[in-house]
């Protein structure tokens, strides 16, 4: 007789509705079969009623976490069907404003990925760490979670040189508590001993599966939208993708925790670019043609697809998110774990369940 | 007048047996209730005639002689017959040097004068076991066995009850008989007889199994009967108590008789199934409940512990006195372990009567006064427990089907009575206040002199924890997927509520027990007795105590005060937490899963078979406890 | 270059042959990234989207009303979110799926049917 | 007073974006430390006071949301976090959302904001406090809210 | 009995769960400094419970609380014994009586994750249970008695002989007070993939009077620490509060681990250590002056 | 050993704990905390309300009234920047946790053609904070 366990919707460890049945035979996990649709909202089909700019706001609550990185795509993706040249400027801002929110993003899961394993003071050091960088972003932004920073067209805020030098300084504190709670994370014997081994992907399954981001590079693919010549001004910025080989939870967070140090890297790099001029160009007329738009995000690569018609509400909008195609992969990595690694490989992925199901 | 109630202990069950067989099914609950009572009026009868001995003179002698040898003659007879009939050679085999030795016996080992019977306080112990617990295993067997030849399509219940009578006319003999040629009989009978009801369904696996046991305990006789042979002609013993007269405390003599005693013990071992010889044990659980019942508690098994105790003054504290130890608590500890990895509830069992009788074959090894009272009131406490225990498992198995632990998931809410008194049986096996529980621990403070045998000790104890508190957990958890039918017969009921209500009263009154049965029987083993003391409510030996009433009473507390509190702070009922995903209409376990259909969530417990399997184990276990064996043989032998 | 406006797409007539494609495909060593689905003339549009060293390659194929398209869960695995994702949006069937949600991926029977269909 | 002194509160996140999840979480991270009120997120429902929801309701999640707040002993209360779970925010005309928390349950006191500040949030677990002392005097039972109408239970 | 014993016995009652309380309200103080945060006030388990208590009996199961009442009443039951010099051997089992009622009331709930938090707890007993005998065979071998009279009047230290199994029980006292990494089948606070495992369906009255047992348990454990320097009660309290410190510190500084990597170092190395402290007893005859 | 350095560093300094109701920190000037919506130059155009995503914003021009439900209201900032006359403008003071009774603000309008002469004050400043 195996053991069959409700894991979700409601549950401590996710902080997010999901659900998975577990069937679990001698504490390894046998069988598993996802719920989704607890997040299921319908933003796809949102657009029949909401104009091309009021969508940047729905897209930006697609998720709270990796929401900046939303809403700049979807405005990239609006640019393209208008075929409009953002100012530089913006583009720089749009930049620092993704690596800040990459940076919170990744300081977040390894806070609730700390949580998975039962660390609670790890989990409350890396929350403790992510304040700073909210706080940045609350000055920048003029909000803590969900940004509205950017707009169709370019940005909404600027940066003025109060608000740089806070960053900078922000910047330069975070690194090495950033150091500290890595140690943890890469030499602790108990976190070890949780992580190694855990969940592996070999380079080609991972690749074969679909995943994106870390999931990818932990596996030891290289592969980063940031590369891409043409997304954004990354290429002028000096951008290294960070990999892991080990492929499992421990080669995910490692890829993590250096891309919170590329990420610092990157906003250094940016601000020190940082053009002077506009923020913005207007947008006028109504979106036509199709495009489709990829970005980094925290969680992975994700991917916009718009189609106009010529009127002021698209015609079509599709997501598809990171850990849209990173659920799959939790099909190949958890049967065969234990039951107490179930929600270590479940946050491994980082899973937004309300980025998949929109 | 003690003569007639000995004579009667035996001839009343034979009796009884040839009447199963005249009379008609329908009768037989009558005949079980009866026996039952005749049964306990008779041992109740036996103890308040006081212990003593029977001696059998001429002119009967020589007619009890000749029955005797007919008999011997007749079970090599029907044991060659039966292995050359279902083509068995090992045993065939077994069975042809059975009979070499026993021509050899008749010819060359000098004849006694009279035999004796030997009534002291152990045999009146293991004659109210035999007479109470094993006829209420009778009684059950009456409201158990329809079913059971029902469901397997069987007819040979004449048979059946025939043999478990007669085994129980068998093993009053065998505890009370002090000439060894005549234990030696009683103990070839009783092997006979677990033959028989072992291959009781006659089915390949039955037959198989039977002849295992057959075959194993035909090794032990024959160990037994090398043993009675040295002692006949080298040193002219011909009786058990002989044996420890000769022996003593005395050294030198332990020292010289050392093989012949420890032929016997081997001749315990391979009856009370230890650690190489366990396997027919666990064969034998193919046949009735019932059979598995009286082969464990009361009859069969205890035989082998009974035999070793008896010999404790012929090793106490020699160098084969700690090998037996040894040798004791590895079982122990080995088939506590093996038991961790069973989910067969009479698996669980049978590797928990393994590790009992092995924990009582410890405490004899050990062999001062406390690790020997401790041995035979595990014996008593064991034997009820167990008893229950099977009793249990079998109407447990006619309740819902099967007899897989996880099945009983839930049982509380569909048999409570039921469930109640298989907990009060697994509890009393592990928690104290209750008998078993005490006896472990007078044996572990005797232990504690001897480092290897606490350790093992420790180790099969905790253990024992988790294998029963597994069960425990199951059989009260609330939930319940099995289809299940109590039936309330008087026939199965009674005997399980009264040996439950047995586990409870002999448990108060241990101290009772423990002044008027062990202390002077360990006194006539080992001319000194342990010191004991029962004032309030406690059991207090030289180095600790042990707080049963207390414990009683801390019990009874928790009671009143769930009663009391039971209705405040206003109870209400709810449903389970499935992560918010109930099912409330059919059932509270349901919840919904990705398809948005319902499903059944259910838990296994951790079994660990990894570590602590069947197979890797008992190689391991053979290995050991084989070398453990030939150490107390060269030990013996003098090497 | 990335491929951001939707072009060099193979249009294809029938879903043998979008098999046959998407298995040279994962022979060629593409990623699956995902599939859109549009309403189009009375039927749905199905375009795949596979990338390769950072280039997108697109199929698109036309669903006829009432056709069942196969799914391509047994090439790609990953697949099969977004394959079950149009059976509760647009009320498509796709056959062989390797895990079939029956159009409760997002929905329940109390929810909407088909919203975007 | 007692009550007050020690809230665990329960979190619910249903159909909520992730924003005001990570605020409830982050109040009771160092900066804001929600414990210093004996605040515990506690994991089951069955030892929860104050049940914090975040995120309009859609339909799957109507059962959830029923079933927890059914299985919290009384005295409860319910604190709706965020624009989503007060009134449906910007999901609220949207065809899989049902509404606000309190087309469903009973709820007793609303945080605004898209996503609430830490701060409004632990403002809302005072206000909590003073309800659940309330409902404790006046010995108010949550009603048990009952699977029905077009949130029916199961499909079989 | 005489009227002394009756005093201390009803101080014991009184005292010991206020020292629990205070102990556990310290834990969950340095626990928050620790974590860099201010904390909850001292007393904050005494609010908690006093809470629970007001709250409605919710159960699943009409006898789910009878467990956790015999879980209260042996956790008393084994401390009294334990104040009054009992038999220490006898005082385990007591106890382990207690541990087993938890563990079937966690059963007896039916909810899957109590079941296999249940599981788990079992795995624990098979753990810590060895190491505890075998610290009452140390005072055994100590002592020339199970009685704990000898250790309390003894005028040495235990602590001099016995230093591989003060070891062992620091890691039995780690994994008993379910901190982590040990805290797998219940979390206190933390969260935990069984929710909260064994007591997933308790609360309100139910779970109070697991919560009042926590803090006659805190006390039993840290006196069987105390033990170790009985001789002079003042160290032995130390002694008892240094080991509880450095459990808070090992909570904190580590991540929840496997049972199974828990069964193995106890039956590697927690045995280990003790059978051989336990050797060197025999070996040497020391006895306790 | 590095978790060990992390927590007795955090033991021996002061907790980063802001203990918030009774140490407020000023929020940043940046912050998007609330709609504050000045009457007097408002034309009622309803600019505001079809550009306000959540549809948090009704303008009746019938009665007159402004309204806006809070508790719907994202912080977009769209009515502040799409209004014509600049009425609406945006506080960095968080609005107030409350209860539902109060979650809905009318504003009547002063009755004005064209922007002229800012009628008397027969409004107050409006507020979304509930009056307790």
């Amino acid at each position: 007789m195996t053991t069959v366990i409700p894991f979700g919707p409601q549950h401590p460890v996710l902080p997010e509705p999901v659900s998975l049945k577990l069937e679990i035979d001698n504490d390894v996990v046998v069988g598993v079969l996802p719920s989704l649709g607890y997040v299921h909202r319908g933003l796809e089909k949102f657009i029949d009623t909401k104009d091309f700019n009021q969508t940047m706001y729905i897209c930006e609550r697609i998720c709270g976490i990796c929401s900046g990185i939303h809403g700049i795509t979807y405005s990239r993706a609006v640019e393209k069907l208008f075929d409009i040249e953002v100012p530089e400027r913006a583009q720089y801002l749009r930049v620092i404003n993704s690596e800040l929110c990459r940076i919170h993003s990744h300081l977040l899961w390894l806070g609730l990925f700390a949580d998975g394993f039962g660390f609670e003071s790890l989990f409350y050091e890396c929350w403790k760490y992510r304040e700073d960088v909210l706080d940045v972003l609350e000055r920048f932004t003029g909000n803590r979670v969900i940004h509205s920073m950017s707009k169709v067209g370019g940005a909404s805020r600027d940066l003025t040189k109060e608000q740089i030098d806070q960053i900078l300084k922000t910047l330069d504190d975070l690194e090495p508590k950033v150091k500290n709670i890595e140690k943890v994370f890469v030499n602790n014997y108990t976190v070890k001993k949780r992580l190694v081994g855990l969940g592996v992907m070999s380079k080609q399954l991972a690749y074969e599966a679909g995943t994106a981001g870390p999931t990818l590079r932990g596996s030891g693919n290289a592969i980063d939208v940031r590369n891409t010549s043409d997304y954004d001004i990354y290429k002028d910025l000096g951008f290294k993708t960070a990999v892991a080989k080990e492929g499992d939870c421990y080669g995910r967070t490692k890829v993590r925790i250096d891309e919170i140090y590329e990420a610092i890297k990157l906003i250094r790099n940016a601000i020190s670019k940082l053009p002077e001029g506009e923020i913005a160009t207007r947008v006028k007329g109504f979106p036509t043609g199709e495009a489709i738009i990829r970005a980094e995000q925290p969680r992975g690569e994700v991917v916009y697809y718009v189609k106009g018609n010529g009127t002021k509400n698209l015609e079509r909008l599709k997501v598809r998110t990171p850990t849209f195609a990173n659920i799959p992969s939790l099909l190949l990595m958890l049967p065969g774990v234990k039951l107490a690694d179930v929600p270590i490989v479940v946050l491994t992925i980082d899973p937004c369940i309300s980025c998949t199901e929109r | 007048m003690i003569e007639n109630t000995v004579m009667l202990l035996i001839i009343v069950p034979i009796l009884f047996s040839l009447l199963f067989v005249a009379l008609p099914k329908s009768l037989y609950k009558y005949l079980a209730w009866a026996f039952f009572i005749i049964g306990v009026a008779l041992s109740v009868n036996l103890v308040l005639d006081g212990t003593g001995v029977v001696q059998i003179g001429e002119p009967n002698f020589a007619m009890f002689e000749n029955i005797v040898l007919i008999l011997e003659v007749l079970i090599i007879l029907f044991i060659l017959a039966v292995s050359a009939k279902y083509k068995n050679w090992p045993t065939l085999g077994l069975g042809i040097v059975s009979a070499a030795l026993f021509a050899y016996t008749f010819t060359n080992v000098p004849g006694v004068e009279g035999a004796s019977l030997n009534i002291d306080q152990f045999s009146q112990i293991m004659i109210l076991i035999v007479n109470i617990v094993g006829t209420a295993i009778i009684l059950f067997a009456t409201g158990y066995m329809d079913e059971y030849e029902e469901h397997r399509h069987l007819n040979r219940q004449k048979i059946f009850y025939f043999t478990m009578s007669f085994f129980l006319g068998a093993m009053n003999g065998l505890v009370m008989a002090d000439t060894l040629g005549w234990l030696f009989l009683f103990w070839e009978l009783t092997t006979l007889c677990s033959f028989v009801l072992i291959s009781y369904n006659m089915d390949e696996e039955g037959i198989n199994n039977g002849f295992r046991a057959l075959a194993l305990n035909l090794v032990g006789g024959i160990a037994l009967s090398i043993g009675i042979i040295l002692l006949a002609t080298k040193y002219e013993i011909s009786t058990l108590s002989g044996i420890g007269t000769y022996a003593g405390t005395d050294a030198a003599a332990m020292a010289t008789v050392a093989l012949p005693v420890a032929l016997l013990c081997i001749g315990g071992f391979a009856k009370s199934a230890q650690m190489p010889f366990q396997s027919w044990l666990l064969g034998a659980m193919v046949a009735p409940t019932p059979v598995s019942a009286l082969l464990h508690s009361s009859t069969m098994v205890n035989a082998g512990v009974f035999l070793v105790v008896k010999l404790v003054p012929a090793f106490a504290g020699s160098s084969l006195g700690t090998a037996i130890a040894v040798y004791g608590s590895f079982t122990f500890v080995m088939c506590s372990a093996l038991a961790l990895s069973q989910r067969n509830a009479k698996r669980v069992l049978a590797y928990s009567t393994i590790a009992n009788l092995g924990l009582i074959i410890a405490s004899a090894g050990i062999g001062t006064p406390l690790a020997v009272a401790a041995a035979i009131m595990l014996i008593l406490f064991h034997a009820i427990s167990k008893a229950l225990l099977f009793l249990c498992t079998g109407e447990i198995e006619h309740t819902i089907g099967s007899r897989d632990i996880e099945d009983m998931s839930g049982l509380i809410n569909k048999a409570p009575l039921l469930t109640t008194l298989a907990a009060l049986g697994m509890v009393s096996m592990l928690l104290p206040p209750f008998g078993v529980l005490l006896t472990k621990w007078v044996s572990m403070e005797a232990a504690s002199s001897n480092p290897v045998v606490i350790v093992f000790l420790v180790l099969g104890s905790a253990l024992t924890t988790v294998y029963y508190a597994k069960w425990l957990g199951t059989i009260l958890s609330s939930s319940m997927d099995k289809n299940a039918v109590p039936h309330k017969k008087p026939e199965t009921y009674f005997p399980l509520s009264f040996l439950g209500l047995a586990i409870v009263v002999t448990s108060i009154f241990v101290f009772s027990i423990y002044n008027y049965f062990i202390k002077p029987q360990v006194e006539i083993l080992l001319k000194t007795a342990p010191v004991i003391s029962g004032q309030a409510g406690q059991f207090t030996s030289e180095i600790g105590a042990f707080a049963y009433a207390a414990i009683f009473v801390v019990l009874a507390l928790a009671v009143l005060i769930y009663l009391a509190t039971k209705n405040m702070f206003t109870p209400r009922t709810s449903s389970y937490y499935m992560c918010g995903e109930n099912n409330l209409e059919k059932d509270r376990l349901m919840f919904r899963n990705g398809l948005c259909s319902y499903e059944k969530s259910s838990v296994s417990n951790i079994y660990l078979q990894n570590t602590f399997g069947e197979s890797k184990l008992t190689t391991l276990g053979y290995a050991i406890s084989i070398i453990l064996i030939v150490i107390a043989l060269a030990g013996g032998v003098g090497l | 270059m990335l491929d951001n406006v939707i072009q060099n797409i193979t249009e294809i007539k029938s879903m043998p042959e979008v098999l046959k494609a998407v298995e040279g495909f994962k022979s060629d060593g593409y990623r699956y990234v995902t599939m859109i689905c549009l309403k189009a003339n009375e039927g749905h549009e199905l375009i795949y989207i596979f990338e390769k060293d950072n280039k997108l390659k697109n199929l698109r194929y036309f669903v006829k009303p009432g056709e069942k398209p196969k799914s391509m869960s047994g090439i790609y695995l990953c697949a099969l979110l977004i394959e079950n994702e149009y059976q509760d949006l647009f009320g498509l069937t796709f056959e062989g799926l390797a895990i079939d949600y029956k159009g409760h991926l997002y929905l329940t029977p109390n929810s909407p049917k088909t919203p975007l269909a | 007073m007692s009550l007050a002194k020690s809230p665990w509160i329960i979190h619910v996140n249903v159909n909520s974006c992730n924003g005001c999840d990570i605020e409830v979480v982050a109040c009771l991270t160092p900066l804001y430390d929600a414990e210093r009120f004996g605040v515990l997120n506690i994991g089951t429902p069955k030892q929860a006071d104050i049940m914090v929801v975040t995120g309009s309701v859609n339909y799957k999640n109507v059962n959830v949301l029923k079933n927890i707040y059914n299985q919290i002993p009384d005295p409860k209360v319910v604190l709706a976090v965020g624009a989503c779970a007060s009134t449906g925010g910007i999901f609220h005309d949207c065809y899989n959302v049902v509404g606000g928390v309190d087309q469903v349950i009973p709820v007793d006191a609303y945080v605004p904001g898209c996503c609430p500040r830490p701060e409004a949030i632990l403002d809302g677990v005072v206000a909590a406090l003073s309800i659940l002392e309330n409902k404790k005097k006046g010995n108010i039972k949550g009603k048990e809210v009952k699977l029905k109408g077009k949130e029916v239970p199961s499909n079989a | 009995m005489n009227t002394n014993d009756i005093l201390l016995a009803v101080l014991v009652l009184i005292g010991a769960p206020i020292i629990g309380c205070i102990a556990s309200g310290i834990d969950r103080k340095i626990t928050a400094r620790l974590q860099g945060r201010v904390g909850p006030p001292l007393l904050q388990p005494y609010y908690d419970v006093k809470k629970l208590l007001s709250k409605d009996n919710m159960v699943v199961n009409p006898t789910q609380n009878f467990y956790v009442i015999v879980y209260l009443v042996f956790i008393v039951l084994s401390l009294l014994m334990l104040v009054f010099k009992q038999d220490f051997l006898m005082i385990i089992f007591v106890y382990t009586v207690a541990s087993l009622a938890l563990i079937v009331g966690g059963m007896s709930t039916g909810s899957p994750y109590a079941r296999v938090g249940s599981s788990r707890e079992i795995m624990a007993i098979l753990s810590y249970e060895p190491v505890l005998i075998l610290y009452a065979l140390a005072i055994y071998l100590l002592t020339g008695t199970f009685k704990l009279t000898a250790v309390l009047d003894a005028s040495s230290p235990m602590l001099m002989y016995t230093p591989l199994i003060f070891i062992a029980m620091i890691v039995v006292l780690n994994i008993k007070l379910k901190k982590s990494p040990f805290d797998y089948s219940t979390s206190h606070h933390g969260h935990q993939e069984l929710v909260k495992g064994m007591t997933t369906e308790y609360g309100g009255p139910g779970f109070a009077t697991i919560e009042i047992a926590h803090f006659y348990e805190y006390v039993f454990l840290t006196g069987l620490i105390f033990l170790f320097w009985a001789s002079n009660p003042i160290i032995g309290v130390l002694l008892g509060i240094i080991a509880y410190l450095l459990i808070i510190v090992i909570d904190n500084i580590t991540a929840r681990v496997y049972w199974q990597w828990m069964l193995k170092l106890s039956w590697s190395v927690l045995l280990i250590i003790s059978i051989v402290n336990i050797a060197f007893l025999y070996v040497s005859g020391v006895q306790l002056a | 050993m590095g978790m060990l350095n992390l927590v007795l560093g955090n033991i021996s300094r002061k907790p980063a704990t802001r203990l918030y109701p009774f140490e407020v920190r000023a929020p940043f000037k940046e912050f998007k905390g609330r709609i504050v919506f000045n009457p007097d130059n408002c034309i009622l155009c309803g600019l505001c309300q079809k550009k306000c995503p959540p549809d948090a914003i009704t303008v009746i021009k019938a009665d007159k009234t402004w309204e806006l439900n809070v508790f719907r209201c994202i912080m977009c900032t769209e009515c502040v920047n799409g209004c014509p006359k600049d009425c609406i403008s945006i506080s960095n003071e968080r609005a107030k946790t409350g209860a539902k009774e109060f979650i809905k603000v009318a504003v009547p309008i002063v009755d004005k053609p064209k922007a002229e002469t800012p009628k008397a004050d027969t409004t107050k400043a409006p507020k979304a904070a509930p009056s307790k």
